[in-house]
């Protein structure tokens, strides 16, 4: 575990509990990006060059940036009575959580698992004929997936005929 | 010292329960929607981590498996804040404890 | 001789090609928008015409090693899918049969297809029609085509999915739409039978390719396998199957029993009538029947000469004929009497079949689709002429103003009634006969076959008197105009068809029945000679017939739209039960929609009181156990208990809690139980 | 310690005659004797330190010299002198304006989100910065030499759109807000030709790496012609789609509509002043530079010379000649072009570009494939086909956009 892993691994964590943690919005966006650069960072240090750039292309280039338009289209109108939130269902969930934690970090630290140590690489060019000959299937699929969660998207959040827009 | 694979799967088990965190305790669907994405994401590190340090030398399947999920958490986020903007437009407003209509 | 064959070859491996213009075509209209009419038209007709160059090809290629060849059938056959360890196949047969069909279907389809231009030329979904029309002729092309089975029950429900689509097209007026369903569900009475007769020919035969070198179901060996377990084990299989296909005619071809939809089909445009009862829907039950007759004949080995199937399929087809006729006698819609006819007409044709005239019974499906389109068509103009008037008692005297559309009409009629020598019905309608008279078994098709040919005379007369001749009755502003061109060129093309066409086949020159038995084609006198008693018998008929018409509807025009029928004032009783079609459609009401009706309400009742008594009785069982349970607590059990209750109901009550609909509890109930589950596991693995 | 140093000053003069003699190669010689300098432990941070250095004082001094030409050029196409007070012919006009920038005062809007307001330029500028790490600028030229040198490019300029977000949401404004929103759209749309633009140079490759596409440009067909991506026809075409693209990535005419004047003040820059509008500026002109570097090293050739005889002038000069060139060329478009509207933004990235870009993609798979054809005829008949198929398809996509939409008649209200 070097330095630069902590460094790294606090950038994730810091910005994932900003992310949730915030009570402007926006800002819980920002911190979300802020988090997925930190993963890209993760990946990169972990040697997995493309994944870690497509992380940066997907997550910060369009994720958070949908994140932010979907934010500023659903704000509540101004001087509408603001949601009461009890203290105790918030407790609750982050008493869940940490439990949840405490399960899965002592669950990790109690199995036994040898790290192999020497570099790995995966080059593009591997990738992309894995892609093309183990994976054509899967891509396949995610590229309809994808295409029918654009249309389902659009369909879904395209005002109604007759409706005003909000 | 620790293991770096087990660092990894730590650091992707507390990122996990930060999300989960996220998901429980805030009343605002799109912030649910954060959570999700950092667990989706903290799966993605166990995948790095394992094509990483794992004993399986010579495959790829992890890598493979972190891009397949990208994009289906793209493909996630996207059709999720549609329907969040859906039910904005239909009860005005995006906590989650207004959606309750499955009330039994 | 060779490459002959072999062009023959390559058109069969390529006939595919004849129904996929047409599906293609209409794929690409489904996704047309509305705006683009002229293209759609253009398209859908295009690719009619395309086809129809096709089917001649084919045609041409049927002709090359006529008569003397044994090329004269040929079939190609590709693998379609494994299922364990059998390969279901499919493929396409090229016979005489099949080409005859192609090349009818497309030229009537196109003609019919122009005339639709014209006929929907103000409807918004015009488009959408196109659409429909051409998977229509693609499906029926297909079912023509194919060598198997399962490809031709495919394209058969096509068929019936297509007529479904179309008979509702208007689906906005009720009756349209009730006209649709009834239409599906009757002819899905009749598949159900075709379905089952398909499996079991599978069980039976291990394949349904119909011709397979040798190998397939409808070839020498299959059909002896078939025979000889029902020889030996007196399973009467092949009776069986026989039936079971037959069933699926009788509901496609509307013959009685099934024959209530085909009438009711007439809410659907015009065209779309013309299509289904010319061409396509329900001549495919009897190209069923005529493809499948080497197996409809198989028992006929079982029973020393005569085939207890074709014998059923007579009695069917000449009770219906002369049915559907009597039943045309007394209806008033002008569509709906073409569609009796057709039912009459249809029946003939099984007749023929049943009766051994199966070259007869093909020839006059072709000669009737082009003079059958040829009527419809004629409706159709005379119904966009008069304003979208139906009833014949409301037309009336328009021969004088829409002159293309009554030449026409004339002509179909006369082809329909038989009127002699010139016109097509005649020579089909002698030939089915001709072979009714020469079975044995018995006489009855014959003279239910005459009966119906004087009835059709007379129907047709008495149509073309309320229509054409008189005054006109119809509302006096609108006066009848002549359709436009689009509607009356077709109208002339099949009109000079349904004359031609019946020099085909002639007693003297019977090319058709010729060559659809693949034999050289004789040019002689005898036969006709031979024949002339029954000819003269069938010519005094139709002259009866029409010479009855005439007389009461012609010679004395019409009073009124609302005067009572001349038929009616003879015979009002007679009349009025062939105006409501003999009951049938009451009939089926009164017992098996009542039926229904009635099983459905005892299962009512059984839910209710029965099955429901039982319930209660049970409930009030619990209760009385529980009111002596609460009264030995009350008694035995004190105050303690009843605080134990209370915690209960409260503990309840918290635990009700959980199920609020709010999400995120759930999920944190999920989250705990996780947690909880990673526990024991990591306590179950340290332990 | 006397002869360590004599050592040194004998290899420096090494390296000094090394660079003299060899200029092409006189950057990396001279790097790698600075970075031998130091300890091992700290040579790899030295040599990255250099590089930023070099690359921050090289595209600063483009920037200053861009703001210039643009200036002059702009003044020089609408027949006026351009700035030519500050220096000899105005040349110093660029220090004057960072004297100014510098020198104003910083407003920050009162409920702005200040530290947003802050970072929001620093990430746009940093992250400009950051894609110019890729691009080879000569032989063995480039900073850092990635498998996915691509991919990297195209998510630091995402990032950018990020930074403009903020820019827009911290101002507090609602003309940034629409401004950067505009602008987001914009570059969403446009970043979709852009990659399928320079995915078909990618595939005919087989690697992302940017050196390795500039390296499968070196050479030259028929002794003369050089064999840039540009003089293909899939090349040409996606070379166009790139640079219309890259005119939308970067905000610059006639896709200027985030800052648009007349309709949004300035669009995200609304609330800047000062040194972060300076920072602002200098992103714009550093992500026009980076990206006209990456048309330089996709389509035209990189650091290759357009012709063989001139082989020997170094590689870097020719690379930056190109740049310089293309830079020109934005100026010369943005003084000659009308801004479009929106609706016209989105239909022609959306209903032109995008298919037109798809169908080359296919058109280099053709390109591809069709390298193997060995018959007399088979490089006009190569040419032949690939020309149809993008000419025909372009021509009803350019036809459908000619729009007959006719809109109703703006009515305007002033103030009464």
């Amino acid at each position: 575990m070097s330095i630069s892993f902590i460094i790294i691994s606090m950038i994730i964590l810091l910005g994932a509990a900003a992310a949730v943690s915030f009570s402007n919005l926006i800002h819980c966006a920002l911190s979300l990006a802020v988090a997925m650069v930190g993963l890209a960072m993760l990946y990169l240090h972990l040697g997995a060059e493309f994944v870690g750039f497509t992380q940066v292309l997907v997550y910060v280039g369009a994720v958070s940036i949908v994140v932010l338009f979907a934010i500023l289209l659903t704000r509540p109108a101004p001087f509408s009575p603001g949601v009461h939130v009890p203290w105790h269902g918030r407790v609750t969930g982050i008493l869940v959580a940490g439990l949840v934690a405490g399960m899965l970090v002592g669950a990790v630290l109690g199995t036994p698992l040898t790290s192999h140590v020497g570099q790995r690489v995966i080059t593009v060019k591997q990738i992309g004929m894995e892609l093309m000959t183990t994976y054509a299937a899967p891509l396949e699929i995610v590229g309809l997936l994808l295409t029918a969660a654009l249309m389902g998207a659009v369909i879904l959040a395209a005002p109604e005929n007759g409706e005003k827009k909000p | 010292m620790i293991q770096p694979l087990h660092a990894c799967l730590i650091l992707s088990s507390l990122l996990f329960c930060i999300g989960l965190a996220g998901v429980l305790a805030r009343h605002n669907t799109i912030l649910m929607l954060i959570g999700v994405e950092l667990m989706l994401n903290a799966a993605n590190v166990n995948f790095i981590a394992f094509w990483r340090y794992g004993a399986w030398a010579g495959q790829s399947a992890g890598v493979m498996f972190a891009i397949f999920s990208i994009a289906v958490a793209a493909a996630e986020i996207a059709v999720g804040l549609a329907l969040v903007i859906l039910i904005f437009r239909h009860v005005r407003t995006t906590s989650i404890d207004r959606v309750d209509g499955m009330k039994g | 001789m060779i490459s002959k064959t072999w062009e023959t070859l390559l058109v069969v491996k390529l006939l595919w090609i004849i129904p996929a213009i047409p599906m293609l075509a209409a794929g690409v209209l489904a996704l047309t928008p509305r705006g683009y009419r002229r293209m759609a038209a253009s398209l859908a007709i295009g690719s009619m015409v395309l086809a129809f160059l096709f089917s001649c090809l084919a045609f041409y290629a049927t002709m090359i090693p006529l008569p003397y060849s044994e090329a004269w059938r040929q079939s190609y056959n590709v693998p379609w899918f494994d299922i364990g360890h059998e390969t279901v196949r499919v493929g396409w047969v090229l016979d005489p049969l099949s080409a005859l069909m192609l090349a009818m279907v497309t030229f009537v389809g196109t003609c019919i297809f122009v005339f639709s231009t014209g006929y929907m030329a103000e409807d918004e979904n015009f488009t959408r029609f196109f659409g429909f029309l051409t998977l229509f002729a693609g499906a029926m092309l297909g079912l023509i085509i194919s060598n198997s089975l399962l490809l031709l029950f495919i394209c058969w429900e096509l068929v019936g999915l297509a007529s479904y689509l179309l008979i509702g097209f208007w689906f906005h007026k009720p009756s349209a739409a009730a006209a649709a369903k009834k239409a599906f569900m009757t002819t899905r009475i009749g598949d159900l039978g075709l379905l089952i007769g398909m499996v079991w020919l599978y069980s039976e035969t291990g394949t349904l390719l119909f011709y397979d070198g040798g190998f397939g179901c409808l070839e020498t060996k299959a059909l002896i396998g078939l025979v000889t377990p029902a020889i030996s084990g007196g399973t009467l299989a092949v009776t069986g199957i026989a039936l079971l296909i037959f069933c699926g005619a009788i509901g496609k071809s509307g013959q009685f029993p099934l024959h209530v939809w085909l009438p009711d089909a007439m809410e659907g445009p015009t065209p779309v009538s013309a299509l289904i009862h010319a061409a396509t829907m329900v001549a495919a039950g009897v190209f069923l029947v005529g493809r499948m007759l080497p197996l409809m004949g198989a028992d006929m080995i079982l029973f020393s000469g005569s085939s207890p199937t074709l014998y059923i399929v007579a009695m069917v087809g000449s009770f219906t004929a002369l049915f559907a006729a009597l039943i045309a006698v007394a209806q008033t819609d002008i569509k709906r009497i073409l569609a009796y006819s057709t039912v009459s007409q249809l029946g003939y044709m099984m007749m023929a079949i049943g009766v051994g005239g199966y070259p007869a019974a093909i020839f006059h499906l072709l000669t009737h689709a082009f003079f059958k389109a040829l009527l419809f068509l004629g409706s159709g103009s005379v119904i966009h002429g008069c304003h979208h008037e139906q009833d014949i008692r409301r037309m009336g005297g328009i021969a004088g103003s829409m002159k293309i559309t009554f030449a026409t009409y004339a002509v179909g009629m006369m082809a329909l009634s038989g009127v002699p020598f010139f016109f097509s019905g005649f020579w089909s309608k002698e030939a089915i006969l001709h072979a009714a008279l020469t079975w044995t078994p018995s006489m009855l098709p014959f003279i239910f076959g005459l009966c119906g040919a004087f009835l059709t005379a007379f129907y047709m007369t008495r149509m073309m008197g309320y229509v054409f001749f008189g005054n006109y009755r119809g509302d006096s502003c609108h006066a009848p105009h002549e359709s436009p061109a689009t509607m009356t060129v077709p109208l002339v093309i099949l009109a000079v068809f349904a004359v031609l066409l019946g020099f085909a086949g002639t007693s003297f020159w019977p090319w058709c029945q010729s060559y659809l038995t693949a034999q050289r084609v004789r040019f002689g006198w005898e036969e006709f000679l031979h024949a002339w008693p029954l000819t003269g018998g069938s010519i005094a008929m139709v002259a009866a017939g029409i010479g009855l018409g005439w007389k009461l509807y012609i010679s004395r025009p019409v009073g009124g739209a609302d005067a009572p029928d001349i038929l009616e004032t003879m015979h009002p009783k007679i009349y009025n039960c062939l105006k409501n079609k003999f009951f049938v459609d009451e009939f089926y009401a009164a017992t098996w929609v009542r039926w229904c009706g009635a099983f459905a309400s005892v299962s009512d009742w059984m839910e209710r009181f029965v099955w429901g008594g039982m319930m209660r009785g049970a409930a009030f069982f619990t209760a009385c156990l529980a009111l002596l349970n609460s009264e030995t607590d009350e008694r035995v059990v004190n105050g303690s208990f009843d605080g134990g209750c209370k915690v209960l109901k409260a503990s309840s009550g918290k635990l009700s809690l959980f199920q609020n609909g709010k999400a995120q509890r759930y999920l944190c109930v999920i989250g705990a139980a996780f947690a909880l589950l990673l526990l024991a596991l990591e306590m179950g693995v340290k332990l | 310690m006397n002869e360590l140093f004599s050592e040194w000053v004998r290899r420096a003069v090494e390296t000094l005659s090394e660079m003299l003699r060899n200029p092409d190669q006189a950057p990396v010689v001279g790097k790698a004797f600075i970075v031998s300098v130091f300890p091992e432990f700290l040579q790899g941070v030295v040599g990255a330190f250099i590089s930023i250095a070099a690359l921050i004082s090289v595209f600063g001094g483009l920037f200053a010299l861009l703001t210039l030409m643009e200036r002059k050029g702009l003044g020089r196409i609408q027949n006026r002198p351009g700035p030519n007070r500050v220096g000899p012919f105005g040349i110093l006009q660029p220090v004057a304006d960072g004297l100014k920038m510098l020198t104003k005062e910083d407003i920050v809007p009162f409920r702005a989100d200040a530290f947003l307001h802050f970072i929001a330029p620093v990430i746009l500028v940093m992250m400009s910065l950051l894609t110019l790490a890729v691009i080879p600028y000569g032989r063995n030229m480039a900073p850092i030499e990635l498998d996915s040198a691509l991919l990297f490019f195209f998510a630091a300029g995402a990032c950018t759109e990020l930074a403009v977000f903020l820019a827009g949401w911290a101002s507090r404004n609602k003309y940034s807000l629409l401004g950067a929103m505009r602008a987001i759209a914009q570059m969403i749309s446009y970043e979709l030709p852009l990659l399928l633009a320079s995915f078909s140079a990618v595939l005919l490759v087989g690697s992302l790496s940017l050196v390795s596409i500039v390296d499968s440009q070196g050479g030259f067909m028929l002794g003369v012609l050089p064999k840039w991506n540009v003089l293909t026809p899939w090349g040409f075409v996606g070379f166009i789609i790139f640079m219309i693209g890259a005119f939308a990535e970067s905000n610059r005419s006639p896709f200027d509509l985030p800052e648009a004047e007349s309709e949004l003040i300035a669009g995200h820059l609304t609330e800047y002043s000062g040194f972060k509008y300076a920072l602002f500026f200098m992103a714009e002109y550093i992500g026009m530079l980076a990206i006209s570097g990456l048309a330089v090293t996709l389509f035209l050739g990189g650091w290759h010379a357009p012709v063989p005889f001139l082989g020997w002038v170094p590689s870097y000069c020719w690379f930056f000649a190109k740049l310089l060139t293309l830079a020109c060329f934005f100026i010369w478009v943005r003084a000659t072009l009308p801004r479009l509207r929106a609706d016209q933004l989105m239909a022609l990235a959306w209903k032109c570009l995008i298919p037109l870009s798809f169908i080359n993609l296919g058109v280099t798979v053709f390109w591809h494939y069709s390298a193997a054809w060995s018959f007399a005829m088979a490089l006009p008949a190569r040419w032949g086909i690939a020309f149809l198929a993008l000419a025909v398809p372009y021509t009803f996509l350019a036809r459908q956009l000619g729009t007959k939409k006719t809109f109703a008649r703006r009515t305007y209200r002033f103030a009464e």
